[in-house]
């Protein structure tokens, strides 16, 4: 399946929702096991695509993604900025002449993600939560339990990457802040797909 | 949650115009950024490589308070406990860069290494000649290569003041990188905390210790420790940090550096005890401290709690520590 | 309570020897005493009426980090909170005396100007010219003839300053009582409290605020203040306090100079933001700020607070408050 | 009646003793209206006495108050340190050649805390209880209930000296921390006239 324009800008105002509403929860993630700023730095994210978009209204999918990277990069820093915004750069970059399958577009940030942050799947950060969703999507099996079970999964792990992994073992039994607010983002699209 | 603020969000910009307009002489700011860079009337004259830093608020003096001659060209602020974006270090690069090449100075965080990386990418496509050094000399932190690695804490203040005065000597861009590597490879940092900071978004303190209780191996972000035990006498806290960091020193003959740091909570008054303690104890292993500082000086917002940093020196390192500088907080 | 001590009863000292230890090149201790005085090459050098302050501890930097070259000839620390004994002083005396007499800066506590009067008529049987200014820069405290009279607090730093640098300059003790009197009566501080200091010896603290109330006037060894109030945004704390500094000033024309103080357990990040604050209203005011200075110059231990200190100011003051100075805290 | 070698000695290891057992309770006075170190001020003069008499043994009345004088001055500090030490240093003066009446030497030493106070009854201080014993002493009227009067009406004045005077009204209702440890230094008298 291929996300148009209108969907996909519904998409990504629905993740800005579910942003401005859980900031507290994910702060409160990552108080447990980071520094605390995660639903406040994904706040500002979400003001900023806001701002964004009313500045001026996307016309195509790449300039909708681009649009999101841009205000990622430039408002959100710590680590979750240049993540999510590569992820959409990327994307943005990749649908610039043609849309594509939304499995392959989510591996497209999956693979930019996988880049920037050195990292990969198995380091309890948002990849685990991008990759299986990517995976699902890819063999048309993605649904809520995917999201999860990826979840529960990096509940699971022991961090290695990000500020998590300076607790080792200790960081196991908490959901990484990051994979939650990446969770957000794949509910979003859950309900528009459903819809 | 108790602190002298307005609103949350504007906790950088108005501490950042608080800290430039009262240091006017000293620092400007750069227009529409908490970017710091310096403002005196040697920094024109006397061309240089950059030397640029940053990383989340909440470390004051770190790092607009190390800008100046003999230290920092350019800080940049984040918010708080979260790194500047690439755009904001992109700019104090360009205000800096005197045609000699900028070296970027960071903190161990992916964060950090991420938006710097960026910013370094936007720079070299001006044809900016750019090196980082990322700085990770908390031990408490296990190293390896599959993992984050060592955090950047404390040391980074000395790493500043050195490498800061080996530009103002003039040194090469290249020549600093590799220096500055030696000097991070050399510094050794742990912390305590007897109670944690508080964010100010979060509102109550990143975790909770027992009135008697300490937690070693703290990271400037709260980040949680290696062990929580009962709190002890300042000289055996000294002790336990001492014993694990000369560990770290396989070679202990030569000059030494310490940097007996506060948090942001802990007066003055008990940081200087605890170094007397530390230099009783270094003494007793015969190992010769030729430079030492006390202060806060890389702090965690509000929290309780003191760092030690051992650096492994040579002559020239000790003679760059003690060069006079005209900053805000050296 | 927890602090990083040792003894209760070995915090001074060790915190005296913790600070001379680790700047040896500025300072040395007085054999047998808690006190501290000059130790850098200029001082035998360049005779000058000595200057000599102290009172209790537990206000670090404050008196010890303004010992050096263009501020005080040197510092005695009593104990936490209690004026140091008039032998220590005498013998402070004694040392930076080069034969133009000693200048004794006293905060305005009963014990302080007890024992340094004590310690004055035991110099004065050496033939030591000796005068004494007594600072009492607290507004929050009545004034009168019959009472105790107004606290000295933190505008006590910049009182040394303006006296450190006008003796360097080569001002006589006579002038220098003269001119230190001007400044102190020119010279107007109120703090507020988030939370009162922790007394080694006592164990907790000196009073209980609920989580959304602060103290308005207290002093800097946790005297109460004037009122207890909710806390409110910053800049709102800013207004209330200049409102009160200002109504003391009649003439508000000319330079006047700015200390924000932090009281020991508030980090630089708020009192920046208060800083600009306090900029904020009085360039509204269109008060000119000619000089303003930041950071945890008079603390009180572990209190979470912050005062204002507002100074009007003649352009020779100014002057003397930017010249550099070679002190550990300055 | 007038106090010899032997029962002032005793009167001052009592007085010694007082202080060292009470520490935390004049802290707290002190806590309540000043800084809170009245406690620990004393029992640093406390232990500086042991420490005199025990380096040399006074042989004389006079030489008995010189010690107890240049023990606070020289080890207290703070208000305590040169108020004591003045009103002994005086005492000591005051019986060089003849020993003195109680309540004559008591004025004296009264009168010593006032010259270095520049205070006076009714300011709450430790003179409201030094007065009121010199004026009972010279009398005969002098027991415990002078001192607990003293300390009752202590209680309820507004301090315009020492540290207290800061809280102005509000210093009322607390008893006055040096006036306490004045009163175990005359309940140490009452001790020894009785005995
Ligand atoms: N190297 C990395 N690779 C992938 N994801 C990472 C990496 N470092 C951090 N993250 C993700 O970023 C999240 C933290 O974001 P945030 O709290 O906003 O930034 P910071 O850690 O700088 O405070 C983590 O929960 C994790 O999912
Ligand atoms: N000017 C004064 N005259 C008489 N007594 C005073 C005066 N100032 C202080 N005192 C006495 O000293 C006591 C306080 O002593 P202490 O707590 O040891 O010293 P400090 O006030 O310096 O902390 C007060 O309770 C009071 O009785
Ligand atoms: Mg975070
Ligand atoms: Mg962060
Ligand atoms: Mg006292
Ligand atoms: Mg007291």
């Amino acid at each position: 399946m291929k996300l148009e324009l209108v969907d996909a800008k519904k998409w990504i105002n629905l993740f800005v929702e579910k942003l401005e509403k859980n900031q507290t929860d994910l702060n409160e993630l990552d108080t447990a096991i980071g520094d605390g700023d995660h639903g406040t730095n994904m706040k500002r994210g979400a003001e900023a695509i806001t701002a964004a978009f009313e500045k001026k209204d996307p016309e195509n999918l790449s300039d909708l993604y681009k649009a999101t990277a841009f205000a990622m990069i430039q408002k959100v820093g710590g680590a979750s900025g240049p993540l999510y915004g590569t992820a959409f750069l990327d994307m943005s970059k990749a649908v610039k002449t043609d849309n594509l399958e939304l499995g392959d577009l989510l591996q497209i940030g999956t693979d930019g993600l996988k880049r920037r942050g050195e990292s990969d799947t198995g380091m309890k950060t948002m990849i685990d939560v991008w990759q299986p969703v990517s995976d699902a999507l890819k063999v048309n099996k993605f649904d809520q339990k995917v999201i999860d079970n990826a979840l529960e999964n990096v509940k699971n792990l022991v961090a290695t990457k990000g500020r998590a992994s300076y607790l080792e073992e200790k960081s196991k039994g908490h959901i990484d802040p990051g994979a939650q607010s990446s969770a957000y983002l794949f509910e979003s699209l859950i309900e528009i797909m459903g819809a | 949650m108790k602190k002298i603020i307005n609103n949350v969000e504007d906790i950088v910009p108005e501490m950042i115009s608080g800290l430039v307009r009262t240091n006017a002489d000293l620092v400007k700011q750069i227009d529409g950024t908490t970017a710091v860079v310096r403002n005196d009337s040697k920094f024109k004259e006397n061309k240089q490589v950059g030397i640029v830093s940053g990383g989340g608020s909440g470390h004051e003096p770190l790092h607009a308070g190390y800008v100046g001659d003999g230290m920092l060209s350019a800080a940049v602020a984040g918010e708080v406990f979260t790194s500047p974006t690439p755009d904001q270090i992109y700019e104090a690069i360009s205000a800096v860069n005197q045609g000699q090449g900028v070296l970027l100075i960071v903190k161990n965080y992916s964060g950090d290494v991420m938006n710097f990386d960026m910013a370094k990418e936007m720079a070299e496509a001006d044809d900016i000649e750019i090196k980082t050094i990322v700085v990770d000399d908390d031990i408490s932190v296990k190293n390896s290569e599959f993992t984050q690695g060592k955090r950047g804490v404390a040391g980074t203040a000395l790493v500043e003041k050195i490498i800061g005065a080996a530009a103002r000597s003039g040194m090469n861009l290249a020549d600093l990188a590799v220096l500055g590597q030696k000097v991070i490879d050399s510094t050794k940092t742990i912390g305590i905390a007897l109670h944690a900071a508080t964010v100010p978004a979060v509102g109550h303190p990143g975790f909770e210790l027992a009135d008697d209780e300490i937690e070693y191996g703290i990271g400037i972000h709260n980040e949680r420790g290696y062990a929580v035990e009962k709190i002890r006498p300042a000289k055996e806290l000294a002790n336990e940090l001492i014993e694990k960091i000369m560990n770290e020193f396989p070679d202990q003959n030569g000059d030494f550096a310490i940097l007996v740091n506060g948090m942001g909570g802990t007066p003055l008054m008990e940081q200087y005890i605890f170094a007397n303690d530390v230099l009783n104890e270094l003494a007793a292993k015969k190992v010769k401290v030729s430079f030492s500082k006390v202060g806060n000086l890389v702090t965690s917002l509000d929290m309780e709690g003191i760092s030690l940093t051992i650096m492994k020196a040579d002559s020239a390192w000790i003679k760059y520590l003690n060069e006079p500088v005209t900053t805000i907080a050296w």
